[in-house]
């Protein structure tokens, strides 16, 4: 097994203060090993998305620490400073739309990135850099460069986010729900660009999703969040075959299935479902 | 402290601080006169020879007291403050010896009169035609919107330059100058009451064409904003009758046009100055009117204070009231 | 209940209409719940939409017929939708974005109170109270919802409630328009275990239910439409369709529904490429030829016709007996090495 | 191991894609009658304040060319003012002046509402409150008092100084309306994605959040533009307009003080209103034509 390049300790995050304090995030460590897909399930409020904030720098922990190679990154804040550190850890969002400025051309959307590289590339070598990315994620550069954000379809868009991060050659890439606006039919395709250049690329994948399906179909490894807290972690099989936390056990039971839900001990009756959740 | 003691307190603070702002800009901007509010209407003096040079240093001598000019800056303020809080807005330059408040007060009850009913008025009618209009669509939408944005769109002293043109002096059917007729006095009496009504409907709806107009234009946009919502379409599905949906919206797109009205009854002293100067009504505006012609720097200033401390506790009792209205609001107020 | 022949289009400022729904026929029986499947842009929240009267302004239904128990059919082109007093007490809608669907400034009580005066005249504002937390208490949910504004309650007990004012009327048919997306599992379980209860308690007699979860569908819907590009391409009992469906873009579907199992551990499922076609300029012959991995010329040049499959039927050149079937089911699953 | 995962995606099919010749032509195709009647009309109002003068001015528009309040004439098509000037010219001049005035102080409040805004917005929390709390004191404060006294402590005022005065007091709904689409356009993803490439938060306003406002500060400089020119004539109707030149409010000023409404000199008060309500209806017109164009909801009514 290769070893951890990426930990994060303690990390906490605490919105607003005094009585209307909220821990969105409480006391998550984790590593993180070279071209390993860790999926981080759980639902809306568990705090995942704050999570993947605080790992790409985009808002600051409360407490906890990041480390990188063995060198802490917490403090980091200036754009100038964050840049190497940017170069290693990449994101892809939710919602393609939102995730294209819809004045701008894919071209225009991936030079962008090129400001992270240390040295200037010439025309010739950002082209060619810029080509073998869409080529990673089942684009045709020919078709897609010129085009704006509405000519494209849905996993289009999403490709070329993916695409954008794969420019700098990262270790990490962060996928912050990111198959969660796309239909069905299209989610399996991105997942599969996912899975493919996590094996090509030795990249490592921190996936973020709410679908414990899609955990499975991808991850090598499973952490469950509820509340802001990270209850159980382990490799998938493991933990979605032998879930020990109750919410683990509550959330599989739930998920639907075509054969029907799976009928556990944890079961409740729909009186006893309305007050639970009540 | 309740959340709703603590959101009135920071209200109260904020006002508090506006209201400073307010009576600092009251204070010094009329002070930034090149030279002195005193010597210019001491020099306006001399050059129209209203007075001989032994007055003129008498009446120099109680401006520059009145105002306080001889002292610091900072005395000046603390002075103006006590005096405004007695009450005491000096004396009038132009109609030396009345005080300012006076001036005010003969004033203030044909603003009053003039403008708060137009107010309402219209406010209403505005309100229920730009819903209807919104609600309905279609060609009355459309011939509605262009009618309001006509009336909207015409300044409100423009319309009573030609009301009055085309009304008192072409046709000669009303009155065209002051609120009762020259020499009459004012009485409790029908013939005097008549009197000031045949005065009033002219600049009356001058004010209320204009006001509907821009209520209908904005209470229609707020409502097509509201038909969008998803309550609407579910509403339609349940079969709730159309009227009922119609007070649904009018309703929710209510809240701001509430705000909008406290606010023009709030700015209504300061909100149709030029209309009163226009039919030489004898209120606030047309008083402002002589005062800016006269150079009557007490009496300017004492209008504009007065200005601002209407809006300024209209806009206050809105927020306050705001919350009573939108259950929404009202929720974040007594934090549920 | 049936529906012949439900055509759809939106009216655009610029250009030719877009065709949401093409010629879709269905029937209802009492005790059964229709669930249509598919996913974004396929025109089955406009179907929801021109079967619940809740046209939006440039939505013209240009074709169909609804009846009822073969008693009253009724030309939805003239009215534009079904008639006023049908909605909420014959056909009630289940909407979509139900977290907004409650006037925000009305209490849950006065609201329930209008929906009930505008079916049942004679009705008090104290009965229709009463009735309205009857209802509450039986479906375990608390009566106090009556007094709070919508803002006051969780997003799933506002999903509930709306259910709840939904069904207020028993309602002979409920249109369930995506009543899901927006829950997560423990809540979409919750609704769904509630939709059951009160089928089984005769508060709701049958039941179409929109969803883009097949999953979901499977565990509530009697039979299950398939619809893509504003058509239903294959119908069937629930069992037939998830056990042996026919139509390709059915078993795309199927194969792409991750369930938590270990047996997607270790393949690769191919999805779709492409996207659904611009309904404006909808393709020739079979609307799904440009992403059909099975694509014959045929396709593009004709219209297929519904070849029938025990209870149910589907629209593809591969069914109409002159070309070999591909494998079933498994067969978009590629095993990786 | 590769090949099969990743499937290529074909582009989408011909309609999705538009040339920008075609963008542009369907972008003309939104604009209804109604914006290309105010346009009309906004373009006459301009030719006949910045040419007419040279066509059709006699004179100076201070200089006396007449009698007191001599009816229209051949010569002088709108006759004279009560000093003898001929007030067509005027009217030409004073139009001038008045958007002049509206351009300016549109410019001025535009600018400071989208700085504030923008900043406001953007950053969120302490400095957010801060700005805020300076535009709800500005607002609560009624602008035509500020307006009044500011005009007075100037004294003497030009074309440029009234602009000022006007535009520096009404920037504060332009600033409350950027800032709440700011802090909303903020929150896309595509802001983060570009923090992500190491963009500075300099750039990311303007390249990222500013261009989604465009079309929107347009707006709100066209209704800024409209309410200076408005402003400017109840200033000016007051008799606190700018000393030096003519504008429409100036001769509305004139003909108060002078009766001209009540000796019947239509004349010399019918064309300065007439002009001024044409001005802000032509632009008030534009206003909600564009607004149609770049708000859907208000489509096809």
């Amino acid at each position: 097994m290769n070893e951890p390049f990426y930990s994060v300790k303690n990390l906490t995050k605490v919105f607003g203060g005094g009585q209307e304090q909220v821990v969105a995030v409480k006391d998550v460590s984790f590593d993180v090993t070279p071209g390993e897909i860790i999926a981080i399930v759980g639902e809306s409020g568990s705090g995942k998305s704050t999570l993947a904030r605080m790992l790409l720098k985009l808002s600051q922990p409360t407490a906890g620490t990041i480390m990188m190679d063995g060198e802490d990154v917490t403090k980091l804040k200036r754009p100038n400073q964050l840049k190497p550190y940017w170069r290693d850890v990449q994101g892809v969002f939710q919602n393609p739309a939102g995730s294209f400025n819809q004045f701008y051309s894919v071209r225009t959307v991936l030079e962008k990135t090129f400001n992270l590289h240390e040295h200037r590339l010439s025309k010739a070598e950002k082209l060619e850099r810029i080509h073998k990315a869409l080529n990673l994620v089942g684009l045709d550069p020919q078709q897609t460069l010129e085009r704006g954000s509405h000519e494209l379809s849905g996993g289009q868009r999403q490709r070329v986010i993916i695409a954008r991060a794969l420019l700098v050659d990262p270790r990490l890439l962060i996928a912050d729900e990111s198959t969660s606006a796309l239909d069905a039919s299209l989610r399996v395709t991105i997942l599969n660009v996912l899975k493919d250049l996590s094996q090509r690329l030795n990249l490592s994948v921190l996936f973020i999703t709410h679908d414990i399906g899609q955990a499975y179909y991808l991850a090598d490894r499973v952490f469950v969040m509820y509340r802001g807290e990270m209850v159980e972690q382990g490799p998938t099989e493991t933990v979605l075959q032998f879930p020990q936390h109750d919410y683990t056990k509550r959330l599989l039971a739930d998920v639907p299935r075509l054969e029907g839900w799976t009928a556990s001990p944890g079961d409740l009756s729909i009186e006893e479902l309305a007050k639970a959740l009540t | 402290m309740s959340t709703f003691q603590k959101y009135l307190l920071q209200k109260s603070f904020w006002f508090l601080g506006a209201f400073l702002v307010a009576l600092s800009l009251n204070f010094f901007l009329p002070r930034l006169i090149p030279g002195n509010p005193v010597d210019a209407i001491i020099s306006q003096m001399t050059q129209e020879g209203r007075a001989d040079s032994a007055s003129l240093q008498k009446i120099y001598e109680t401006y520059m007291a009145e105002f306080g000019l001889d002292k610091s800056p900072a005395e000046q303020f603390v002075n103006y403050l006590g005096k405004v809080v007695r009450g005491d807005l000096g004396t009038s330059f132009a109609r030396y010896p009345a005080p300012v408040e006076s001036i005010i007060a003969d004033a203030l009850p044909w603003t009053i009169a003039l403008q708060l009913p137009a107010i309402l008025l219209g406010w209403t009618l505005g309100n229920v035609f730009g819903a209807i209009a919104a609600y309905k669509g279609g060609w009355f939408d459309r011939g509605g919107f262009v009618a309001s944005l006509v009336a909207s769109s015409i300044p409100y002293y423009c319309f009573a330059i030609l009301l009055l043109y085309g009304v008192a002096v072409k046709l000669d059917w009303l009155p065209a100058r002051g609120a009762y007729s020259f020499g009459m006095y004012p009485a409790w009496s029908w013939a005097f009451f008549n009197d000031v009504m045949d005065h009033y409907w002219l600049p009356f709806f001058s004010l209320v064409i204009v006001f509907i107009g821009g209520q209908a234009i904005g209470m229609r946009s707020m409502a097509i904003y509201e038909l969008g919502a998803d309550y609407v379409d579910y509403s339609h599905g349940l079969g709730i009758p159309d009227n009922r949906i119609v007070r649904y919206i009018f309703r929710n797109a209510m809240l701001p046009q509430v705000t909008g009205l406290a606010l023009s009854i709030g700015s209504l002293v300061g909100g149709a100055l030029i209309t009163e100067a226009v039919f030489s009504y004898p209120g606030i505006g047309t008083a402002l009117f002589t005062a800016i012609r006269q150079n009557d720097y007490p009496v300017i200033q004492g209008i504009t204070l007065m200005i601002m401390v209407a809006v300024l506790l209209a806009n206050f009792m809105v927020d306050i009231l705001y919350g009573v209205i939108d259950p929404r609001i009202r929720a974040a107020q007594s934090g549920q | 209940m049936k529906a012949d022949n439900i055509s759809v289009q939106y009216e655009t400022r610029v250009g030719t209409p877009v065709l949401a729904v093409n010629d879709v026929s269905f029937h209802l029986e009492h005790g059964e719940v229709l669930g249509i499947a598919g996913e974004s842009g396929c025109g089955k929240s406009t179907l929801a939409a021109a079967l619940s009267g809740n046209s939006a302004s440039n939505m013209r239904i240009t074709g169909g017929t609804v009846s009822l128990d073969d008693t009253t059919t009724i030309d939805i082109v003239k009215t534009q939708g079904i008639p006023r007093d049908w909605r909420g007490s014959t056909i009630s809608l289940l909407p979509q974005r139900a977290l907004n669907a409650l006037n925000p400034t009305a209490r849950i009580g006065d609201y329930a109170y209008d929906v009930i005066r505008a079916h049942e005249k004679r009705m008090n504002r104290r009965e229709a109270m009463e009735k309205t937390g009857e209802r509450l208490e039986q479906l375990g949910l608390p009566t106090r919802v009556l007094k709070s504004y919508p803002h006051q309650l969780s997003g799933g007990m506002r999903q509930r409630v709306v259910t709840v004012i939904s069904t207020l009327l028993d309602p002979d048919i409920l249109i369930a328009d995506e009543p899901t997306s927006a829950l997560d599992v423990s809540s979409q379980k919750a609704l769904v275990l509630m939709l059951q209860k009160m089928m089984n308690e005769g508060m709701l007699s049958r039941a179409i239910f929109i969803t883009h979860d097949l999953a979901l569908l499977s565990n509530i819907a009697t039979r299950i439409s398939i619809m893509y590009a504003g058509e239903i391409v294959e119908e069937n009992t629930t069992n037939e369709i998830i056990h042996n469906a026919q139509h390709p873009y059915t078993r795309a579907l199927l194969a792409a529904t991750l369930e938590p199992d270990p047996s997607i551990r270790n393949i690769t499922i191919k999805g779709l490429s492409g996207q659904s076609p611009d309904m404006q300029t909808p393709p020739s012959g079979c609307r799904f030829h440009p992403r059909c991995p099975y694509a014959m010329p045929v396709c593009a040049q004709k219209v297929p016709g519904a070849t029938p499959l025990g209870s149910g039927f589907a629209r593809c050149w591969l069914l109409d007996g002159t070309t070999e079937i591909p494998d079933p089911i498994k067969h978009e699953e590629v095993v990786a090495s | 191991m590769s090949g099969i995962p990743v499937t290529m995606d074909s582009p989408p099919p011909p309609a999705a894609k538009q040339s920008a010749q075609s963008r542009v032509r369907s972008f003309t195709r939104m604009l209804s009658t109604r914006f290309y009647v105010s346009a009309t009309m906004v373009a006459m109002i301009l030719f006949f304040a910045f040419l007419g003068p040279f066509f059709w001015g006699v004179g100076e528009p201070k200089q006396i060319v007449g009698g007191l309040y001599e009816a229209p004439s051949r010569e002088l098509i709108l006759g004279t003012d009560n000093f003898g000037r001929d007030v067509f010219t005027q009217l030409m001049h004073g139009t001038r002046s008045s958007l002049v005035i509206g351009v300016v102080a549109g410019l001025i409040a535009t600018t400071i509402g989208v700085v504030m805004g923008l900043t406001a917005g953007y950053f969120g929390g302490v400095i957010d409150e801060m700005l805020m709390g300076i535009t709800n004191v500005v607002i609560t404060i009624p602008s035509i008092v500020v307006l009044i006294l500011l005009s007075i402590a100037v004294g003497t005022k030009s074309i440029v100084t009234m602009a000022i005065i006007i535009g520096v007091t009404s920037w504060p709904w332009t600033a409350r309306a950027v800032r709440a689409q700011s802090s909303s356009v903020r929150n896309r993803e595509h802001v983060d994605l570009a923090r992500l490439s190491g963009a500075s938060t300099v750039s990311l306003m303007f390249w990222e959040v500013l261009p989604y406002m465009l079309s929107y500060i347009f707006m709100a400089f066209v209704l800024q533009l409209t309410s200076g020119i408005l402003q400017e004539a109840a200033l000016s109707m007051l008799g606190l307009g700018p000393s030096n030149a003519v504008s429409l409010g100036i001769m509305l000023h004139w003909s108060l003080l002078w009766e001209s409404v009540r000796t019947g000199a239509w004349w010399a008060f019918i064309p300065p209103t007439v002009m001024l309500t044409l001005i802000a209806f032509s632009l008030f017109l534009l206003q909600s034509s564009l607004d149609e164009v770049f708000n859907p909801r208000l489509r096809g009514r």
